[in-house]
């Protein structure tokens, strides 16, 4: 504290007002959009093994998403969120993590789930609702969530998990553990309260907590010009006192790094970091959008010529680390797994009716035992009214 | 006359007060070119251009804070909340703020020409976060009036009337039926009373009473049971708040029986001070207890939705046990 | 056992926990240094330092949001919101993440180690923000649980009860009777049964309930009705959810009659859920309609606290109309 | 907008944090501690009557602060706020206003209020509870409010009022009025989510709203460096978008200046601005607080040294506009003429019962009709029970 106001002090006598454009914050590249590396960049220290794995999710993530549109359009699922065009961003940063820290999704982000292991499955299990979902079918698909791999249940209210980041990185903290929080969010959620909250007692209270701001341009239709009038999220880590960074979104190697960098201030300084990662939505904001209605295929075709996956590919070649000629074959057998996994998902059984009363309280309560009870006599005496749990009620 | 679904007419009613009021304003999320994730603000912008119709940033509390302000200072402020589901960050806005604000400044200043539009209610797949009915929570804040319309008639001469009147209003429009519930609907401007329940069918035995999206399961059931040769008297109470008691009291005095419908939880719903009043009221008068037909004690489950909601066959057994009781 | 007050049972049975668990975090606004602005964390920062009992900047929202985070992550974490009042802008942080947390996740994750604390209700000359009883708002929000104790030695009880309860509990202190309530509280530990109302007297012709502060207003009310020859069972509820309508539903078959009182507002109060679940449970006994003695629904006024409180009077005389039917 | 992220683009190959320390936010002062102008320092354009009609209200506040945290010693009213410190800050910046600017106000800033015309006995009405007062006596002391005098009531929670004002100054921009909207708050306030919102809101919808912090280094016991970790409030004013200022606050001549600049800005360029008021909370946070529990006599003297009445009179005398003789006598009379009507005050009327049913709704419900009545007949019945009402109820 520099006095009780806790401002600095240094005086002038001619009123001088702050304007944007005062502070400049650049966006750290490693990659040109070739997937070069630019001149004088700094490589991050990064294995061919962690190189490796993190392509293999961006790829991974890209064909998941295009196929599960599809399945959403055949009516197979109700909803469904890609990441297209973001792929690089929430994997290389999940990446740089350990498997221990704690990972808090938007919604955005299920390539840091399969980072981590959840496996193809599992994603299915979700999104078709049915008995193997962790979830049992309560939310609405890409709502995962998995304790094993310390990734946070998606909860859809937007940017409650920001507050909540500080607090659990509070208490890995208050644990002695060299563990940190990432804690991921849109551009658009940051306009939310809870972010203001979050990151002000992340900076006052000192947690290991990385927030992850996906700056992809767009909250549903409402583009980043009308969401903020400050120089991106960027500009407001200093009026909180939190390390900041801006990154290419679509440059894996830079996302990399400053995640790396941003862990190490996070769980030796115990300290947070905040970092924007700039990567424009490709695709729709959800199945249920369009975004013909809102922008313009120019715009589109002008912003989204960075691929991450190509400029990611391109620099994984000139290492000598992938190999070209597998890769059609390769894609060609995960869109076959995936299709084979949905088929597998969409008979298996739903969760039992008891499930929609279990977990409101550890044990239920004798409300709760009431309701169900009265529920389940119904449910037999109308059975073919509710066919999803019917024929499972004894 | 025009058969328009409850969209379009909720549009209607916005177009023609932003026509009618120079300083009527709609914003919230999306709401701009867009026009509202369900397109409830289409072509607004077009027509009455960017300063009266807008996007705002992503930020419920920041929405109802503005509307305040803005409604305080005396324009019309028309304020979208995506969701009910996304109301509760605003809710301290709600309220502390639009619901106090004539009572502690005195009438010195008031936000009386504030609407909160918001889509509620389950039936859509929406799971935890996009069903939610939060009526009850305002019914138990005095100061606000609430508002839940069953079709697109009654949206739009609701609505307008909401906007004419000289409290904030919170306005919850039934999502599922916004493309399902098609009519008749003047192009004009009309109102329909708040704070009027309607009786939409004229019966005997028992009262059933329900709002919103509700009102068609209800129906439904009610339909069976006159098949059973049990005569229904059915009410949409419209206002949530203030509610029209002595509609309901005079029925029930009648019928003697009371089932009310409401998709929000059981515990604390709105059925339960229609229950606690009527009881009250119609003591010796009531043939058979009051029966609730709700929403359980659990969050919105979405692969069980259909086991979840209070839908017609829970209805029709609840209307059957309420005359053999 | 010493004679203490609540807020020394309420401090004695925070120090126990921040004894017993190393994890255990009490955080709020001014709870540091200060001890809290009633005082109820006293000396907590200075035995267990400030990692284990801080301020936390002014954001209630924050408070609840960091308190979901810290309980999610195995941390007993104690919230202080510093009047029940500014509850509301945490409002969708406690009905959207801590009430959901646990299902939403097929328990995957739960937030059962957290406690919200917070001093409630009128009598202090607070006006419209410092007197509000919100418990309504959340008992109709399933996944919480919420506790209100009525003295001193119930008020520790309850609480290290809570802490200990596997789901998030809030803790609805009666802010009039922090000093007011002095009794004997044993040192050490124990607890009192969390979704257990008490009799705290039998009695025979007609049932008066309350909980908290309105305790003491309605043993005054059953005194003045005693020496009128009324035999009244009083019955402190403790917890609002789930609320334990058993025992409510034992006394009313036997007294045939039911007052409540609560000082939120009358409607969609918790007395509604009461009133409407007697009725239908206690159909064919009741003698007399229920009764609910609450506050007006109106803003909480400063100058007419007293007009406006549902006090031994107004309970006395819901009393004999019960009885008088 | 530069692009769709709405970030500058400039390019960094180095990993780049921005940390606390990058950007200088300066205070501008322009009295010294004495109350000199300080060499250089640029004197705001100001005429003798409203100079002197400043000093009048920082005088009127000091004393009417004094008597009144006297009179709930006595228990004559049940609480009280006052603004020792802060007296430059609220009055100067008030004066720099233009009559029908709004002021929403956040509790300790009655001095604006006393700029604007609202009477000694207005004052205490308010304090007394009773039926003239314009808020009918339904909220605790010091909770003013005067549509006449474009004042917005006072509510008790905090940071409400910030987004309030945003929408408010939208109506005034929408209008074409040529006003503006002062919005005054402290720094424990804009921890709020509230703060946040409407910040950004006003940014990205540019309305004429002069958002005016007091940080007065306190939130009741909670000290500044507790509350935030970045350079004051100013600091966030670049994340918004939103030109900014710091001033110190018990300096009313920086104040008026920088008040009457951000005027400028917010009326002629339908903008925003942010100004951060340095000074210290001399006294206790209300009646109710005793800060002799959280921070030591010692510190209250260092920063309780520059007494912003004693800077702005040295100043005003230099100038030959004040006259140092009367002062004795004009405070004896102020303290007489308060305390007179504090007696006044008292003993008129509470308001009618009827009062505590009224503005609900404009018009009174059915349901609370059916209320009033059942109240009156049971006050009728037990008439000593509730003496304030129960004389006048017919
Ligand atoms: C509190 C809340 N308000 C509104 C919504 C509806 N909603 C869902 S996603 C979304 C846009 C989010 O944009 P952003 O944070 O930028 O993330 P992106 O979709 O671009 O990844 C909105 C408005 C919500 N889920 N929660
Ligand atoms: C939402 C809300 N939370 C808590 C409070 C209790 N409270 C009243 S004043 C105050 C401190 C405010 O500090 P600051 O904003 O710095 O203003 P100052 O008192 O220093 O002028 C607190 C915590 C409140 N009134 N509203
Ligand atoms: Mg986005
Ligand atoms: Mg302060």
């Amino acid at each position: 504290m520099l006095n009780p106001n806790n401002v600095t002090v240094s005086v002038v006598n001619q009123p001088h007002f702050i304007e944007n454009g005062a502070l400049e914050i650049p966006m750290y590249q490693v990659l040109n959009e070739q997937g070069d590396v630019i001149e004088g960049a700094q490589v991050p220290d990064i294995d061919k093994e962690t190189a490796l794995r993190i392509f293999d999710t961006m790829q991974f993530v890209r064909v998941l998403d295009d196929r599960m549109i599809a399945a959403q359009r055949q009516g197979r699922i109700s909803f469904y969120m890609q990441c297209l065009g973001e792929e690089a961003a929430i994997t290389a940063s999940a990446a740089a993590l350990g498997d221990t820290d704690m990972i808090m999704s938007q919604y955005r982000e299920h390539a840091a789930l399969h980072y981590r292991g959840f496996k193809l499955e599992q994603f299915m299990n979700q999104m078709f609702s049915n008995e193997k979902d962790l979830g049992k079918g309560r939310q609405m698909p890409i709502h995962y969530g998995c304790k094993e791999l310390y990734f946070a249940t998606v909860s859809s209210p937007l940017a409650t998990q920001i507050p909540q980041a500080t607090g659990y990185a509070y208490g890995q903290k208050l644990a002695g553990k060299k563990e940190c929080t990432l804690c991921y969010f849109g551009e658009g959620a940051a306009s939310e309260g809870d972010f203001h909250a979050g990151l002000n007692m992340a900076a006052v209270h000192k947690v290991p907590c990385i927030f992850f701001c996906r700056n992809n341009g767009y909250a549903i239709s409402t583009p980043a010009s009308e969401q903020f009038a400050g120089d991106g999220i960027a500009s407001r880590g200093l009026g909180y006192g939190i390390k900041t960074i801006r990154v290419d979104g679509s440059d894996a190697l830079a996302v990399y790094h400053a995640t790396q960098l941003a862990r190490k201030t996070a769980v030796e300084d115990n300290a947070p970091v905040l970092i924007e990662s700039c990567a424009y939505r490709l695709g729709g904001h959800s199945t249920s959008d369009d975004p013909s209605g809102y922008r313009s295929k120019d715009e589109e075709k002008q912003f989204g010529s960075s691929d991450p996956l190509v400029k990611f590919k391109h620099w994984l070649e000139q290492k000598g680390w992938l190999d070209a000629q597998d890769e059609q074959v390769k894609l060609e057998e995960l869109r076959k797994e995936i299709l084979a996994a949905v088929k597998v998902a969409e008979v298996i059984d739903k969760p039992v009716f008891e499930e929609m009363f279990t977990d409101v309280y550890a044990e239920m309560t004798p409300h709760l035992l009431e309701q169900m009870n009265e529920l389940k006599a119904h449910i037999k005496k109308y059975p073919e009214a509710y066919p999803v749990t019917s024929g499972r009620i004894v | 006359m025009a058969r328009i679904n409850m969209l379009q007419a909720i549009n209607s009613a916005l177009d023609i007060t932003l026509a009618e009021h120079d300083n009527a304003v709609v914003f919230g999320e999306d709401v701009g070119i867009f026009g509202g994730v369900f397109r409830a603000t289409s072509h607004l912008q077009e027509k009455f251009g960017r300063d009266r119709c807008f996007n705002t940033p992503l930020v419920e509390q920041g929405i109802i804070g503005f509307a305040n302000g803005l409604a305080a200072q005396g324009s019309i402020a028309i304020a979208e909340i995506q969701f009910a589901d996304y109301i509760f960050p605003a809710f301290d806005q709600i309220v502390n703020e639009t619901a106090k604000f004539r009572y502690r400044s005195g009438n010195e200043f008031n936000v009386g020409s504030l609407v909160i539009r918001t889509p509620y209610g389950g039936g859509i797949a929406g799971g935890l976060y996009h069903s939610q009915s939060p009526e009850a929570y305002f019914a138990h804040t005095p100061g606000v009036k609430v508002v839940v319309p069953r079709n697109a008639y009654q949206a739009k001469g609701l609505l307008l009337a909401a906007l004419k009147e000289p409290d904030p209003v919170i306005f919850f429009e039934p999502k599922r039926l916004y493309r399902a519930s098609v009519g008749e609907v003047p192009e004009g401007s009309y109102e329909l009373p708040l704070g009027k329940a309607e009786i939409v069918k004229n019966g005997e035995q028992v009262t059933v009473l329900a709002w919103g999206a509700q009102m068609e399961i209800i129906e439904k059931a009610v339909e069976m049971a006159e098949k059973d040769g049990i005569s229904c008297e059915v009410i949409d109470l419209r206002t949530i708040a203030p509610w029209d008691f002595e509609t309901v009291v005079q029925s029930v005095l009648k019928t003697g029986r009371l089932v009310i419908n409401h998709e929000a939880p059981l515990s604390c719903g709105f059925g339960a001070e229609i229950a606690a009043t009527v009881q009250e009221k119609c003591f010796l008068y009531l043939e058979s207890p009051i029966i609730r037909v709700c929403g359980p004690d659990t969050p919105f489950p979405l692969i069980h939705e259909k086991e979840y909601m209070p839908d017609h066959l829970k209805t029709y057994e609840a209307i059957k046990r309420s005359v053999n009781y």
